[in-house]
């Protein structure tokens, strides 16, 4: 870094904690790996890049161990060096049962320091992709830990404070000035960083929740660089001077999904459940004018599309993506056929989660409204939307689902697998296929990448048939930057400022 | 005087428990606070022993039980959602919060209680009815419109203001941060406190408006004008002071709308204050945080009062004597 | 003496004006009572018109109360017409309907929300004695009684003057055909000319219905010209009961003498008046003894620690040790 | 009290029409030309949001007439797409502005009034007995009032939203709304009707015509609701006006807040919501013609409310 | 004769209202010596408070002065500019209310407002003022004045207070005192008192007094001479024994005879029928007219001027006029 360089950076909300364990959630990550590394990292392409570890393999002999290789002379930002040991006292504390990053490693077992610098991390199973459950990992100095008493995740019920949540020290690129929660976080670079010396030497993160107050501040030159940018303002913004506007795809779907299987709904006037007609699905999806909603909802910041999953994670194809015009026509015969005076029912619908994700709700309302379904929308927060999906307490409802892992048995286990043990958690429809469910199964410990992608194929097919789910788009991000300042969207809204070029 | 003092504390105290159980049964019905903790990744099982961890599988009376005892001494635990202590968290955000209230609560009342005194004295002048009428485009508007369209004339178009945040604050002692003692912190401090004082303003200058006329036409107004009093003596000394005694009151007990009212202000202007910590809250259903915060409007609320009557009790001699007395 | 209509026995009204319980606890204060009225006792004969008099505060309008039903007495007991007036148990419809009382401010003592109609039929209405047409009828007919005309039962008391208010009030006292009327200061709130017109209306009412009332008034005039028996109050007590004319000429009670020494009177008699000396004392600490002791002009020892009881005189009875003596001139 | 009723004949039996044109409040209303635009501009503003089914253009609560693709038109221009012109423009929904602001209209006044009515109803009964009974009655409930008081209305009708919520079954949800609403604004307004009224209450009960109602043994329901009610009325009304301005701009302020209407059928305040995240990108007219018509409604109801209480105060005459 | 200390001449003050101007005075004349005590009686609504306050300058708008002229030793105050008038007020002209326990200010102490009003008049300093202030709280008889001085007005009883309502007018030393009804609130046995006060300090002083009072009882004892107002206008004017034992206006007979005395024995009292008029509604010709048993022809279409049938008396009535009077009707 030849001069200072200061980012200060907006987003919608603040990191959650400073604890690298404890919060699975966006911003709380997007910080957090500003001043801890994983051992793995994606590209901005969703490809896998080294990170603490250089090299991941199969164990040769059990293909049930993973074997890392870790980065030498690399040392954290309190001095001490980076081994083995820290990994593997960062497993043990990521596999506490207050962390929240435990599902991710569910499969793991333990891991166990071969040497200074490798790692073997036992599987239950075959795990062939797991390297992409890493990139959220962060590793921990279990010196540090130790030495402040934080070597568990934050737990509620203790009612004291945790060191880590307010204090860091990380291998990042960045290490932490000043924290004042939701209010401003400092970050300055990091001297001895193992990579290449970032141009930003200094980040400021703000919060700001309200997006008008949000690109006011961006307007008014007091921030350089907002994330979470409305769409409508896209364009106001690119025609400022001094301000750039770049978009890029986020991995993130939003669908609709319903209930087919129960026998009646909970909010609907007619006597059987009208989802479980194949007509009535199909006349759903003729009616859904997606590229209306990316004209003028979204003001063509989405990519439309029939699949329910990104165009980078695994198993998605071109035919799945492919969507016709709308045809109300034929909609509404359809709907006739099976209930000449139409049909009424509830739409569940988020207003704070995904980019006007009530705007949308509303247009769909409107939509089906045309083909004899009436629809009321219930909007709400995130906090009330989101268990309506888990206590299987809607008929019909918007979710917007990331695939932090770029595959989709993600998808699988969580949306189309029968809800039971640890799947289908967010299965909110209650689709329960057994085949499927079986298929499901399999991927998970299959090494054969060219057999596995079959499966997926196949159960996707199923999925598609079946139309489990409703896609209405892909997520386009938007990132506002003052001019000057080169920074590329990261598909998983996770921007990393180490990265950014200065002109 | 003790015996009132006494009896205003029970009073709170009363208050403070009925606060208590109304935040308490309240936010069994706002949300799952589980759903925002974990991510999406987590089981069922996981989010069963979070709620047990949390304690909200106990009984309910057992749950009012543990809150209420650690309300009374000021523990309400750690916010879900940043995983430090409520108290401390507060007590971070409360003096931006102070400052906004008692910024827009001075100016409402310096700016209410001139133009109140102006209009009342030129009850028919021109000028006082567009004042009349002017201020009442104030309330006619709601808040969040009012700071919008602050922020986008002063910050955004003319940027002559900041349209968010602070500015810079330096540190007093321990629990205390001010804007004021900076330039940019002064600057961030004009829109949100014009907006959060522009209600108060209206509510004070028509009721000093109010209030005086009414002294204006009593006996002892007219009294004095017939000893030759001065006008200057005469609208100051006596019937702005008689006025100020209802005043007092209706603007003291102002200022604990003003720390509530602020929600709105702080989330517009992206304020730190306990407003907005309050408001992310809700949408996080944090509930410690919830419940902290109403319990310290409850508080400030309750302090405020006593401070009114005590200055009551300063203003009007005719409270200091004993009830018992010749009463009118 | 025949049985009087109205007979009242040691009647006592005390309110409590302590302070708080808290504040008594911490100020280590007792109870604290006002006593309004104290062992007030007399008679009013059918037809009669009975009046009380004595300075503000002296307990009149506590008695009219009290005998209306408006209070409950502490102790005593109010008999009319041989019935009990029990507030507390209710006064049943048959015995409330037989008095009605006369405020004294004709502005507040009429709804002005309501007609005068409705004003006047309210007392029919209530102790449903006619039918509702029938009751409008009454009430126009009792606008003439009492010189206004029948059109005025769609006016509203605002269109009155303040004679013409209290003559629908009296109206309206007359309306549940009553045997005795209660009247607080009727004339107090009224011009002098229009003074005249109301007690003239008054009187003429008794003779025509065969009234009786308790006047209650502080203007001794208006008492002079209106009783034929007068009780005069102090502090509460009753200290001297005499026959109307009687009391002006030969006072035997110091504070009667001094009360009328103190009014001011058209005569000219170019009697310099002799200001009362002091104030009315504080009602809840009333002086020991007599009350009147500390303004009397013939106080003695016993005045200081004795309450005097009512004893007769030669113009009905009264309430001072220094009846005792022989000469107080 | 409208201003458009004719001037009659001043002749012999003075009607109950001619006494109320000829009382002093409607000479008072009608030498004050505020008070007067106030009226009408309230008036045109509470016809039109009543006769909004008959006088809309369209139904922006029909989903099924909407046509996205109307999405932001600006006022009197066509539209792209559908060659659609709508006077005040379309919003983001592809909705009429100039129905949908009727509409929404029609929704606030409705949400304010009723909440105004609930206070009322709720503030004049607790004052009443308040006032009435007096003693302990009076302080419990007036220390009620106090609770209530330590929390400002937003709070209040947040977490009654909050609550209902929870009651509430979720597919009535839709049509509860407003009357959560209704609920949680009325109850956070009650206090100050029944302070007034308690306040007055306790003036009127000692005045000598509530004295002569309990001579005549008139019951103390009749007593308070017959005699002391009605001249309690003025205050309460100048409050209720005013109250009612602060309704709306409670319900706008809840929408705000994310707490309101369902947005498929907009009150005002929801239209303002979504219309300020139009201000920064240009589509002014979303934000602008329903912030003025919010303006113009609470201000007229405002200043009606200010003249009404300068004008029944009889001191300031 | 002396010159009069103050002289109204046809003074006419009017309230604008919506249905048309009332005159609560209309064309009132009279004059105060130095030293008298002139009673001004008349019914509630006569005008009499409305008198006095025109001569203080104290009318509220919107009512104003319309005609005639005040004149105070032979200068014109009604038409002052505020500064000049506020000369006047207090220092020349002092004045006492009706009602004691309002015309106090709850919040400042007796010594505060009597030194704040003698220290406007009275170039003194803030002790001395107060020396005075106590002197003056003596004079009016309020015991140990000088520990009670710094009460507030509710320490005092209402005889109390208004007594310091008369020092408050009195502390400048004005030569004429206006007193509304200084005792209508008061309890007989205080009345006395406070009307023995105000007399005993103004003649003291050589101030002259306008009492007003519907008290003719008060009157007959205090006053030199006594005006009747009627309606907004003068009925009579004379030396208190006369009009008190023969009356001239036939209203004023009236009023004598409707009160009812403590010597005097009648069963009924002299009835005058009816009302005095409201100002909106004041009959043409003389204002008593429809009251009146002996009004004739002029009575019902001239109104009577005060004229002076005997020497000191002015009445306004035509009985008395002689170019009409023998159109009177017998009877
Ligand atoms: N409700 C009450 N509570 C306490 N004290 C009361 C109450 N009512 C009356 N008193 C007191 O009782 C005493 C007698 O009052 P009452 O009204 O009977 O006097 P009064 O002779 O009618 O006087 P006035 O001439 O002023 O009407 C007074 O000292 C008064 O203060
Ligand atoms: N501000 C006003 N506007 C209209 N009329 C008024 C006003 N003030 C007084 N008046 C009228 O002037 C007339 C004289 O009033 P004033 O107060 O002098 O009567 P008064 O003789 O003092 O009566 P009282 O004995 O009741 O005090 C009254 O009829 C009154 O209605
Ligand atoms: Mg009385
Ligand atoms: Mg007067």
């Amino acid at each position: 870094a030849a001069q200072a360089e200061t980012v200060r950076w907006a987003r919608v909300a603040d990191a959650l904690t400073l604890d690298p364990h404890s919060q699975n959630e966006g911003p709380t990550l997007a910080l957090l790996r500003h001043v801890y590394d994983t051992l793995v990292s994606r590209d901005v392409d969703g490809t896998l890049a080294p990170g603490l570890a250089t090299d991941w393999q199969i164990h040769p002999d059990d293909p049930t161990i993973w074997v890392l290789t870790l980065r030498e002379g690399v040392t954290f930002q309190d001095g001490s060096p980076f081994t083995a040991e820290d990994v593997v006292f960062s497993y043990e504390r990521v596999l506490h049962e207050d962390s929240g990053f435990r599902a991710i490693h569910a499969d793991v077992v333990g891991a166990e320091a071969v040497d200074d610098y490798t790692v073997h991390v036992q599987m239950s199973g075959p795990s062939p992709l797991y390297p992409n459950n890493l990139t959220n990992f962060f590793i921990v100095d279990k010196d540090w830990a130790e030495a402040n008493d934080v070597v568990t995740p934050q737990n509620y019920a203790a009612g004291d404070e945790n060191y880590a949540v307010r204090n860091t020290n990380g291998t990042g690129p960045y290490q932490l000035v000043s924290r004042d929660p939701e209010v401003r976080t400092v970050l300055e670079v990091n001297d001895t960083y193992w990579g290449d010396a970032p141009q930003v030497t200094e980040v400021i993160y703000q919060p700001i929740p309200e997006a008008a107050t949000r690109i006011a501040a961006l307007l008014s030159g007091e921030v350089d660089f907002v994330q979470d940018v409305p769409v409508q303002d896209i364009a106001r913004l690119e025609q400022t001077e001094g301000v750039n506007v770049v978009t890029g795809p986020e991995n993130r779907n939003i669908f609709f999904a319903y209930d087919a299987s129960s026998d009646t709904l909970q909010s609907s006037n007619v006597d059987d459940n009208p989802f479980s007609h194949p007509e009535i699905r199909e006349a759903m999806a003729l009616a859904l004018d997606r590229d209306a909603i990316r004209q003028v909802v979204m003001r063509g910041q989405s990519q439309p599309s029939a699949a329910p999953l990104p165009p980078f994670v695994n198993g998605w194809t071109e035919e799945m993506n492919e969507y016709g015009a709308p045809d109300y026509e034929r909609a509404a015969e359809l709907v006739s056929s099976v209930y000449p005076d139409g049909f009424s029912v509830q739409l569940d619908c988020p207003n704070d989660r995904y980019l006007n994700d009530e705007a949308i709700c509303q247009a769909m309302v409107g939509m089906l409204g045309r083909i004899g379904i009436d629809v009321s929308l219930n909007s709400q927060t995130r906090s009330l939307h989101f268990p309506l999906i888990e206590n299987w307490e809607t008929d019909f409802y918007m979710l917007g689902w990331g695939v932090p892992t770029f595959d989709s048995a993600y998808i699988f286990n969580f949306l189309v697998h029968t809800r039971e043990g640890s799947y289908g958690a967010y299965n909110g429809g209650r689709y329960s296929n057994p085949e499927v469910d079986a298929m499901i199964e399999s991927i998970a410990t299959m090494t054969d990448l060219d057999e596995r992608n079959a499966v997926i194929a196949q159960i996707w097919d199923q999925v598609m048939e079946d139309r489990v789910f409703l896609n209405v788009h892909n997520q386009l991000l938007a990132y506002a930057v003052r001019d000057g300042l080169n920074i590329e969207v990261h598909p998983e809204n996770s921007p990393t400022l180490w990265t950014v070029t200065v002109d | 005087m003790i015996a009132f003092i006494i009896r205003r504390l029970l009073q709170s105290i009363i208050v403070m428990v009925a606060v208590a159980a109304v935040s308490f049964t309240l936010f069994r019905f706002v949300g799952d606070p589980v759903n925002s903790m974990v991510g999406q990744e987590a089981s069922i099982a996981d989010r069963q022993a979070l709620r047990d961890s949390l304690g909200l599988n106990d009984p309910i009376l057992l749950q009012f039980a543990r809150f209420m005892g650690n309300a009374a001494q000021g523990e309400f635990g750690i916010s879900y959602r940043l995983q430090m202590p409520v108290t401390e968290l507060i007590l971070q955000r409360l003096p931006a919060t102070i400052e906004l209230a008692l910024v827009s609560g001075f100016l409402a009342f310096v700016v209410g209680l001139s133009l109140g005194v102006y209009t009342a004295l030129r009850r028919r002048g021109v000028m006082s009815n567009i004042i009349m009428t002017g201020s009442l485009i104030g309330v006619s508007l709601p808040t969040f419109l009012i700071g919008v369209l602050l922020i986008w004339v002063f910050a955004v178009e003319l940027r002559w203001l900041p349209s968010n945040g602070r500015g810079e604050v330096v540190a007093l002692g321990d629990w205390w941060s001010t804007g004021l003692l900076t330039h940019s912190g002064r600057l961030a401090l004009i829109l949100p406190a014009i907006t959060l004082g522009l209600y108060q303003m209206t509510l004070i200058m028509r009721l000093v408006r109010a209030e005086m006329l009414e002294v204006l036409r009593t006996d002892y107004i007219k009294f004095a004008r017939a000893r030759g009093l001065s006008a200057r003596a005469i609208n100051f000394g006596h019937a702005l002071k008689n006025t100020l005694v209802p005043v007092i009151t209706i603007t003291g007990l102002q200022l604990g709308s003003i720390i509530a009212f602020a929600i709105i202000t702080e989330t517009v202007f992206n304020w730190p204050g306990v407003g907005a910590l309050f408001i992310n809250s809700v949408r996080f259903v944090d509930v410690p945080v919830m419940a902290a915060y109403l319990m310290m409007i409850a508080l400030v609320f309750v302090v405020i009062n006593l401070i009114v009557d005590l200055l009551y009790y300063a203003v009007d001699p005719r409270l200091r004597v004993d009830r018992a007395g010749k009463a009118h | 003496m025949a049985e009087p209509l109205l007979k009242i026995d040691g009647l006592t009204r005390r309110f409590d004006v302590s302070k708080p319980w808290l504040n008594r606890v911490i100020e280590r204060e007792e109870k604290q009572f006002l006593t309004a009225n104290a062992d007030v006792s007399f008679e009013i004969a059918r037809g009669e018109t009975f009046a009380l008099v004595g300075e503000s505060g002296s307990g009149k309008s506590t008695i009219a109360k009290m005998v209306v039903g408006l209070l409950p007495p502490s102790a005593g007991t109010i008999t009319f017409d041989g019935q009990r007036i029990d507030t507390s148990a209710g006064i049943p419809r048959s015995l409330r309907r037989r008095f009605q009382m006369i405020f004294q401010d004709p502005f507040a003592s009429l709804n002005p929300r309501w007609r005068v109609g409705e004003i006047i039929a309210e007392p029919i209405r209530t102790f449903g004695l006619m039918n509702p047409t029938d009751a409008r009828k009454e009430a126009a007919r009792l606008l003439e009684v009492v010189g206004l005309s029948a059109g005025d039962v769609n006016k509203f008391p605002h269109e009155f003057s303040g004679g013409q208010r209290q003559r629908i009030a009296i109206a309206r006292a007359l309306s549940s055909k009553p045997e005795f009327i209660v009247c607080d200061e009727p004339t107090s709130a009224l011009d002098v000319s229009v003074q005249a017109q109301i007690l003239n209306l008054m009187r003429d009412l008794q003779d025509e219905f065969g009234l009786t009332y308790l006047l209650i008034s502080h203007d001794l005039s208006v008492v002079r010209h209106m009783a034929n028996r007068i009780g005069v109050l102090y502090l509460g007590r009753l200290v001297e009961v005499a026959q109307g004319k009687k009391l002006f000429t030969e006072p035997q009670h110091p504070y009667t003498r001094m009360l009328l020494d103190a009014v001011p009177d058209l005569a000219l008699s170019g009697r310099r008046r002799r200001p009362v000396e002091g104030e009315i004392p504080n009602p809840i600490s009333p002086p020991p003894g007599c009350a009147f002791h500390p303004r009397c002009p013939l106080v003695h020892d016993r005045c200081r620690h004795e309450v005097p009881q009512p004893q007769p005189t030669p113009i009905g009875q009264a309430a001072c040790h220094a009846l005792d003596r022989v000469d107080t001139a | 009290m409208t201003p458009e009723s004719k001037t009659p004949v001043p002749s012999k039996p003075p009607g109950r029409l001619y006494r109320a044109w000829d009382s002093d409040l409607a000479y008072a209303f009608r030498t004050s030309p505020v008070a007067v635009v106030a009226t009408l501009v309230a008036l045109v503003i509470i016809f039109c949001a009543v006769l909004a089914p008959w006088l809309a253009p369209m139904n922006p609560y029909n989903p099924a007439g909407l046509n996205l693709m109307n999405g932001f038109t600006p006022p009197m221009e066509p539209n792209a797409f559908t060659g659609e012109t709508f006077v005040m423009g379309a919003d983001n929904q592809g909705r009429d502005m100039l129905s949908t602001i009727m509409y929404g209209t029609r929704t606030s006044l409705f949400v304010g009034a009723m909440a105004v009515v609930f206070a009322m109803v709720l503030g004049i009964s607790i004052g009443l007995f308040a006032g009435w009974r007096g003693g302990w009655v009076d302080s419990a409930l007036m220390r009620v009032a106090d609770v209530q008081l330590a929390f400002p209305a937003i709070l209040i009708a947040l977490l009654i939203f909050g609550i209902a919520r929870g009651f509430i079954p979720d597919n009535l949800r839709d049509q509860m709304a407003i009357w959560v609403l209704i609920v949680a604004i009325g109850l956070s307004d009650w206090v100050q009707f029944a302070r007034v009224v308690r306040g007055a209450a306790m003036v009127e009960k000692n005045k000598e015509y509530v004295q002569a109602a309990r001579v005549i043994g008139a019951h103390p329901a009749k007593i308070m609701f017959r005699h002391i009610l009605p001249n309690v009325m003025g205050p309460v009304l100048v409050i209720a006006t005013i109250s009612l301005a602060l309704a709306i701009i409670a319900e706008a302020t809840l929408s705000f807040l994310g707490v309101g209407v369902p947005p498929t059928q907009p009150s005002l305040g929801t239209l303002i919501r979504i219309g300020q995240s139009f201000l920064i990108s240009g589509e002014w007219w979303i934000l602008l013609f329903p912030a003025l018509t919010l303006l113009a409604l609470a201000l007229s109801v405002n200043l009606l409310g200010d003249w009404l209480r300068d004008a029944l105060n009889p001191r300031l005459r | 004769m002396a010159d009069p200390l103050l002289s109204v001449r046809d003074l006419v003050v009017e309230f604008p209202t919506r249905r048309g101007t009332l005159r609560a005075l209309d064309r009132v004349s009279f004059d105060i010596m130095p030293g008298e005590v002139l009673g001004m009686v008349g019914e509630s609504g006569a005008g009499k408070s409305i008198t006095g306050a025109a001569i203080i300058g104290l009318i509220e708008p919107p009512g104003r002065i319309a005609g005639g002229e005040i004149r105070l030793k032979g200068e014109r105050i009604d038409n002052l500019r505020p500064y000049a008038l506020r000369k006047i007020r207090g220092k020349r002209i002092g004045m006492v209310f009706q009602d004691p326990l309002t015309s106090l200010n709850p919040l400042y102490t007796v010594a505060q407002q009597l030194i704040e009003t003698i220290r406007t008049h009275i170039d003194c300093s803030e002790a001395e003022a107060r020396k005075r202030a106590v002197a003056l709280l003596d004079r009016v008889g309020i015991p140990a004045a000088e520990r009670r001085i710094d009460d507030y007005p509710h320490h005092f009883s209402g005889g109390m207070r208004q007594r310091v309502v008369i020092a408050l007018a009195l502390c400048a030393e004005p030569e004429l005192v206006i007193a509304d009804e200084p005792t209508t609130a008061l309890d007989v046995s205080v009345q006395s008192q406070i009307i023995e006060v105000l007399k005993d300090i103004c003649a003291e002083r050589g101030a002259a007094v306008m009492l007003i009072t519907h008290d003719m009882g008060v009157i007959a004892e205090t006053a030199d001479r006594v005006a009747v107002l009627y309606a907004g206008r003068m009925a009579e004017v004379g030396p208190v024994r006369e009009v008190i034992t023969e009356a001239l206006h036939p209203y004023t007979q009236g009023l004598m005879g409707s009160i009812p005395t403590l010597t005097q024995e009648s069963d009924r009292l002299v009835q005058i029928p009816g009302s005095m008029p409201r100002l909106n509604a004041i009959p043409q010709g003389c204002a008593f007219n429809p009251r009146c048993d002996r009004a004739f022809a002029p009575c019902f279409t001239d109104r009577p001027d005060l004229l002076s049938p005997e020497a000191g008396r002015q009445v306004a009535c035509w009985l008395h006029d002689p170019a009409k009077a023998q159109e009177v009707p017998h009877g």
